[in-house]
């Protein structure tokens, strides 16, 4: 069913596509600018990275197209992309230049729930619709009604990932996460709550503060001697890699499970093939999901970016922008408060992750894929979750 | 009674003892020197009378109050000011700052009345301003009093030092070779203010020296130390004809070079 | 027991790490006078250049593993690198700044340490992502009472005591050395001595960075993943071990590198939450015990 | 006539400046986004001013100085925010509230700063910038621990009752203060202490009284700063105020110069914007970060002792003179000649 869904869709953009390249000489709207914001700079550079790549290759659909078509104009965009440098202060700098200096139709980013909570309240006051990509905790959105987000929240995450690990049979469970970071600690407080509920035990919790410097042995030794069935790691990518190393290096074979954030292409690169094979984690979006938006998403990403394959945080940014464009078409005044109104309205929006909606409390209502890791550490898909 | 009296002053450093029974006593309004050979321990006696070393034994009591175990504030604020041999002086600062600043613990003011400038505050100010000035005025350095300290010549350094050390309104000033590096002429300019500083303001002065020429004349009497004991004492003239004083000053030769240098 | 010997290793694997690197700080500290804070970013480019290396050798490669050839050929040539790019570093930032005030340089440096993190991290094929190092070293796992050791970590922790104790008998027992400690002790007098002082400050620099280099060869073979931004906190917790072990002495600045590891470890292992702050109060403690550092002696200043 | 003229100048240069912002803003030459870089920059400059007077005219060497602030962003915080409630307070006393909020997140910070300051200030040099960097970083980690304050999710929902007038009558504020402590009795202890601490000793300076009451009094100034902060960001998280926060306040009063006023006011304003302004280089954005830092090295290259070593303008001065003149408040005239001695 829902294949046709998608299909018909495609075929229903396609034909609206055509259609308006073939309107001649449609009239031409005044460019509209989109913010992107990101840690181009700073310790969470990579993610950045990805934002950029991803949006860049919406920016680059719509310049094939010339722009947003809405009520027969056509809106050229333009992408203004900042470097938040992953700080929260530098994000509201950012913010109140896009809003007031660039004067942006929306924005797009940041991908960290700390750096939207300090600036939405600047777009709320503002008026100017933004949607965080990576922005997990649930007070992002409270903020206001201009506030949105391309993903889903802790606390369903951490109920996938407690309901997951029961269901596989998994009655122990040890978790080791950041207590530095707003969403480990998040993930791992929304995971401890669900699995409990449904009776399985936490054996053993360990901490660590920062990314500073990378050891984990002591925590993980702890952790193997509680002979847990499952470790569940909602930890930073940057982090996680060298988490999974020492953790089969202390002799946990268990199944480690993992949030969101290790959906990138690294984790399996650096931990190696050997060490990740059978973990678990879950992630917004499967890179080897059949659907034909995915997979042109997929094909696109790697031929614009030397074979690189996309993570969360380029299709979440990427979805993100969609969802803003798809907004923009649909606007009933092309301003902030029409884009905004319009966001709050987006039903059935077929997307490289699947069929979004904006509920009403302005998150997405998307499923959450749960991949696991072959023996040559390549992600594979294994089962969709859905609200 | 005397005003500072001090027993049997000892110091080691590692089981070398640098000062090995030093005693004094001194009236009040007496001008003292101790001289002696280079690492005869003689800093290191001015050192342990402002409180930077603990003495490893002995007393120092200022008009018979104990003033062991006090830190070097107290020592000044009780009454004991110095000058250095090498010239510590708030480089960075003004002339008048300088003089200013050895008068921090008697100024009254409160921390918010500074802050907040009261009028208070600024009448106080400019109380310890004129007192800064009189003596900067006394020692001729009143034309400097807004130049930075650093940039004073060598002479008026050691001037300002001295100016330094009597704004603390000191019973006992302890002066470490005032007229080192001096030319002949400041030197008797200096000889000439060390008796008025005892004349004019009844002070009483210890002084370290080499130059015996500064030294004869205004002291009233001489201690002299070799390795940390004392060897002499006495007059002027008692000392210079001491066998031992002129042993220590390498041999009998080396009187001629006292007397005349 | 042996949980505790176990992280005993743990805290001796971290703590030659940051011995390494104090090393380097302290030496650049008892020459020059001055906090390098881009002290760290040196592992970085260390380790990042190692990698690399390795890429460029892989040919030589068999099956992942490399030679020992290849590997003390890479390892060289990654310290010389850094070592010269130290020096460089010295010459363009920090030479003009010599003889002012301390902290002039102090800030210059946290511009260079800046600028180390993000130039190659703008560079388009560099980049900021995170990469796994290559296997260098045969790692191999035994247990001897229970204890986990694997031959990586005795590789290490031998291979930095060798280097401690090389630059510790060449700054005691050779003619540089003794020009080195000359400088630390009075530059101007040195240099009257006819001690060419830029050079002795520059094979200083060229020594810290080559340091800095093995440390980050080291660091990225035990916690494999390297990137940019690697050398920023290693290198300000590197600096403390300095401090503690006694700023500008070599045997304090390898006692404080092994305090700080095994401290760090410990702390952890007593509450993993409260395990960050606790190991900072040690610190604080045992600098209210010890003002002037383990090794420093308190000068006091001549008056 | 001449002292009241010259008192009154500053007050209605700031005044006037205050004034030029708003039309600026008004005709739309500057934005939200340039007023609030300026906050920033108020803010920053505060902090700048703050370490100067333990670092620059104290001689110490502190660079913990983001746990200051952070004590007084939490302090203040927590007196506006949980105590009176935040967006509920009535309109007409969010002014109290705000004022009584700094006023505790000062109070905080200093409190701290004489706990932490009395063990530690006996140490020299790099010894006291590891205890005062130890301190920052237990700070952060204490913060992120505590669960009524939202632990590491950090504190939302906190008015954003800091605007530009409040930022800037802050910083002229912070100034005037620390002027008038630079020129009283404690500054000049503080500086004795910097330039030779032997001396100062023998010279009846109590040396350890007066490093605390400089470390308290720019604790307090500290966290006043961190109570204007939060109550920009309205949201603040423990992370906010790690040891890359304090380097860059190092950064601010080295570049600027130590030991001069306007220096920190410099140094502040000018590197907080600068980052800004590369951003008009919208291409570059990749290599913003390393403009900056280039122009860092550079700056330090060439004026080795900061923007304004050792210099202030004469407005940030206390001239010896002006104790002689005729004060505005009082009738009594004075005149040197005058006083009887």
């Amino acid at each position: 069913m829902k294949k046709i869904n998608v299909i018909l869709s495609v075929l229903v953009l396609f034909t609206l596509l055509i259609s308006v390249a073939s309107v001649t000489a449609a009239e031409t709207g005044k460019t509209l600018k989109i913010g992107v914001v990101s840690p181009i700079s700073g310790s969470a550079a990579l993610a950045g990275k990805y934002i950029v790549n991803g949006v860049k290759l919406l920016e680059n659909e719509l310049n094939a197209a010339g722009g947003v078509m809405n009520n027969g104009v056509l809106y050229p965009i333009e992408f203004v992309y900042e470097d938040n440098e992953a700080k929260e202060d530098i994000t509201t700098n950012v913010y109140q230049k896009l809003i007031y200096q660039d004067e942006v139709i929306g924005i797009v980013g940041p991908d960290m729930s700390k750096c939207i909570l300090a600036a939405g309240t600047i777009a709320q006051s503002a008026g100017c619709p933004a949607i965080g990509t990576f922005t997990t905790n649930v007070a992002v959105t409270q903020i206001g009604d201009y506030l949105f987000r391309a993903c889903f929240i802790d606390p369903f995450q951490g109920q996938v990932a407690a309901t997951f690990a029961w269901g596989e049979g998994y009655k122990t469970a040890a978790v080791l996460y950041n207590n530095a970071d707003a969403y480990s600690k998040g993930l791992y407080e929304a995971f401890v709550q669900s699995y409990e509920a449904l009776g399985g035990k936490i054996v053993e919790t360990q901490a660590y503060s920062g990314a500073d410097v990378k050891d984990y042995n002591v925590q993980l030794t702890k952790i193997a001697a509680a002979k847990p069935e499952c470790v569940f790691m909602p930890n930073l990518l940057n982090e996680v890699p060298l988490q999974i190393q020492q953790a089969r290096a202390n002799g946990i074979t268990v199944p480690l499970i993992g949030g969101d954030s290790w959906d990138t292409p690294e984790v399996a690169q650096v931990a190696g093939a050997e060490n990740i094979k059978g973990s678990v984690y879950i992630s917004a979006f499967s890179p080897d999901n059949p659907d034909p938006i995915a997979q042109k998403f997929v094909n696109d990403f790697k031929t614009a970016y030397n074979g690189d394959v996309p993570n969360s945080n380029a299709v979440l940014a990427y979805e993100a922008g969609a969802m803003l464009v798809e907004a923009i078409k649909n606007a009933k005044t092309v301003d902030r408060a029409g884009v905004r109104d319009a966001l709050a309205q987006i039903q059935g929006l077929a997307l490289p992750s699947g069929i979004v909606t904006v509920g009403e409390d302005r998150n997405p209502i998307k499923g959450a894929a749960i991949l696991q890791y072959n023996d040559q550490g390549v992600a594979t898909f294994l089962k969709n979750v859905n609200p | 009674m005397s005003i500072l009296e001090i027993k049997n002053l000892s110091i080691e450093f590692g089981g070398l003892k640098a000062v090995d029974d030093f005693n004094l006593s001194l009236e009040e309004g007496e001008i003292i020197a101790i001289i002696g050979p280079n690492g005869a321990g003689k800093t290191t006696i001015f050192n342990m009378l402002t409180g930077i070393y603990a003495p490893t034994k002995g007393s120092i009591e200022l008009n018979g109050e104990s003033l062991l175990g006090l830190k070097p504030y107290q020592f000044a604020q009780k009454g004991i000011a110095r000058t250095f041999q090498n010239i510590r002086l708030f480089a960075a600062s003004t002339v008048i700052d300088n003089v200013k600043m050895a008068y921090t613990h008697q100024c009254k003011e409160s921390f918010f009345e500074c802050i907040f400038r009261t009028p208070k505050m600024v009448e106080e100010e400019r109380k310890i301003d004129e007192r800064a000035m009189d003596l900067l005025k006394a020692f001729d350095l009143e034309s400097k009093a807004d130049i930075l300290a650093k940039n004073l010549p060598y002479g008026a350094q050691r001037r300002l030092e001295i100016v330094r050390a009597l704004m603390l309104e000191p019973k006992i000033l302890l002066l470490d070779e005032p007229v080192a590096g001096m030319i002949t002429t400041e030197l008797d300019d200096m000889a000439k203010m060390v008796r008025e500083l005892r004349d004019k303001l009844g002070l009483t002065v210890i002084l370290i020296e080499h130059h015996m020429n500064f030294v004869m004349p205004i002291a009233d009497r001489i201690k002299v130390l070799n390795f940390g004991e004392t060897i002499a004492e006495g007059s002027a003239d008692e000392v210079q004809n001491n066998p031992d004083v002129i042993a220590a000053y390498l041999g009998g030769g080396y009187k001629n070079v006292i007397t005349n240098a | 027991m042996s949980t505790l010997m176990q992280f005993l290793v743990y805290g001796l694997q971290l703590g030659s790490v940051y011995a390494l690197l104090a090393l380097g700080y302290t030496m650049v500290y008892g020459i020059v006078g001055m906090i390098n804070f881009a002290h760290g970013d040196f592992l970085m480019i260390g380790a990042l250049g190692t990698f690399f290396l390795a890429q460029a050798f892989s040919s030589f490669a068999v099956n992942g593993t490399y030679s020992g050839l290849i590997v003390a050929l890479i390892l060289f040539t990654a310290m010389v690198g850094t070592g010269l790019i130290g020096v460089g570093v010295e010459a363009i930032a920090y030479k003009p700044l010599r003889n002012r005030p301390k902290m002039s340089a102090l800030i210059t440096a946290v511009g260079v340490s800046m600028f180390l993190e993000n130039f190659p991290r703008a560079l388009p094929f560099i980049g900021p992502s995170p990469r796994s190092f290559p296997m260098l070293f045969p790692t191999k796992r035994f247990q001897i009472q229970g204890v986990m050791i694997s031959t990586t970590q005795i590789i290490m922790i031998v291979l930095s005591l060798v280097f401690m104790f090389i630059l510790y008998n060449v700054v005691n027992r050779t003619k540089i050395g003794s020009q080195m400690r000359a400088c630390s002790m009075d530059k101007d007098a040195a240099q009257l001595m006819g001690i060419n002082i830029n050079r002795v400050i520059s094979i200083t620099f060229f020594i810290g960075a080559a340091l800095a280099a093995a440390s980050g060869i080291f660091y990225a073979s035990i916690y494999p993943q390297v990137d940019v931004y690697m050398g920023g906190w290693l290198g300000t917790k590197s600096f403390i071990a300095a401090v503690i072990g006694g700023i500008g002495d070599i045997r304090g600045a390898m006692l404080g590198g092994f305090i700080m590891g095994i401290t760090e470890i410990l702390a952890t292992s007593v509450n993993s939450n409260l395990g960050y702050a606790i190991g900072f109060v040690i610190l604080i403690l045992i600098l209210l015990f010890k003002p002037a550092g383990i090794m420093g002696k308190l000068t006091i200043d001549k008056v | 006539m001449k002292p009241l003229i010259r008192k009154l100048l500053p007050i209605l240069g700031v005044v006037a400046l205050y004034y030029l912002i708003m039309y600026l803003k008004s005709i739309k030459v500057m934005n939200p986004y340039h007023i609030q870089v300026l906050m920033f920059a108020g803010v920053n400059i505060m902090m700048t001013i703050s370490l100067n007077i333990v670092n620059g005219f104290t001689g110490q060497f502190c660079i913990g100085h983001a746990g200051f602030m952070s004590l007084g962003a939490y302090g203040a915080s927590i007196v506006t925010t949980m105590i009176f409630g935040g967006f509920s307070v009535a309109p007409n006393l969010r002014i109290p509230v705000f004022l009584l909020g700094l006023l505790a997140g000062g109070l905080v910070a200093g409190a701290v700063g004489l706990l932490i300051g009395i063990p530690t200030l006996k140490l020299k040099g790099d010894y006291l910038a590891i205890v005062t960097l130890a301190f920052g970083e237990i700070v952060r980690a204490t913060l992120r621990l505590i669960e009524p304050i939202g632990a590491a999710r950090g504190m939302i929902g906190i008015p954003p009752y800091t605007n530009f007038a409040w930022v800037l009558f802050f910083v002229v504020l912070t100034l005037i203060v620390a002027r008038n402590f630079i020129y009283s009795k404690h500054g000049r202890a503080c500086i004795a202490i910097r330039d030779n601490e032997i001396a100062a000793d023998a010279m009846g300076i109590n040396t350890t009284k007066y490093k605390i009451i400089s470390f308290v009094f720019a604790a307090f100034i500290a966290g006043v700063a961190g109570g204007l902060y939060a109550h920009i960001m309205s949201f603040i998280q423990p992370d906010t105020f790690s040891f890359v926060k304090s380097s860059d306040l190092l950064v601010y009063l080295y570049a600027g110069g130590t030991g001069s006023l306007t220096g920190s006011v410099l140094g502040g304003l000018l590197l907080t914007v600068l980052p800004e302004a590369l951003r008009t280089f919208g291409n570059l954005v990749n290599w913003r970060i390393v403009i900056y830092a280039v122009t860092l090295v550079i700056i330090m290259l060439y004026r080795p002792l900061g923007l304004c070593g050792g210099k202030e303008l004469p407005l940030l001065k206390i001239n010896r003179k002006h104790l002689y003149e005729k004060s505005i408040f009082s009738k009594k005239s004075v005149h040197p000649s005058e006083t009887p001695n």
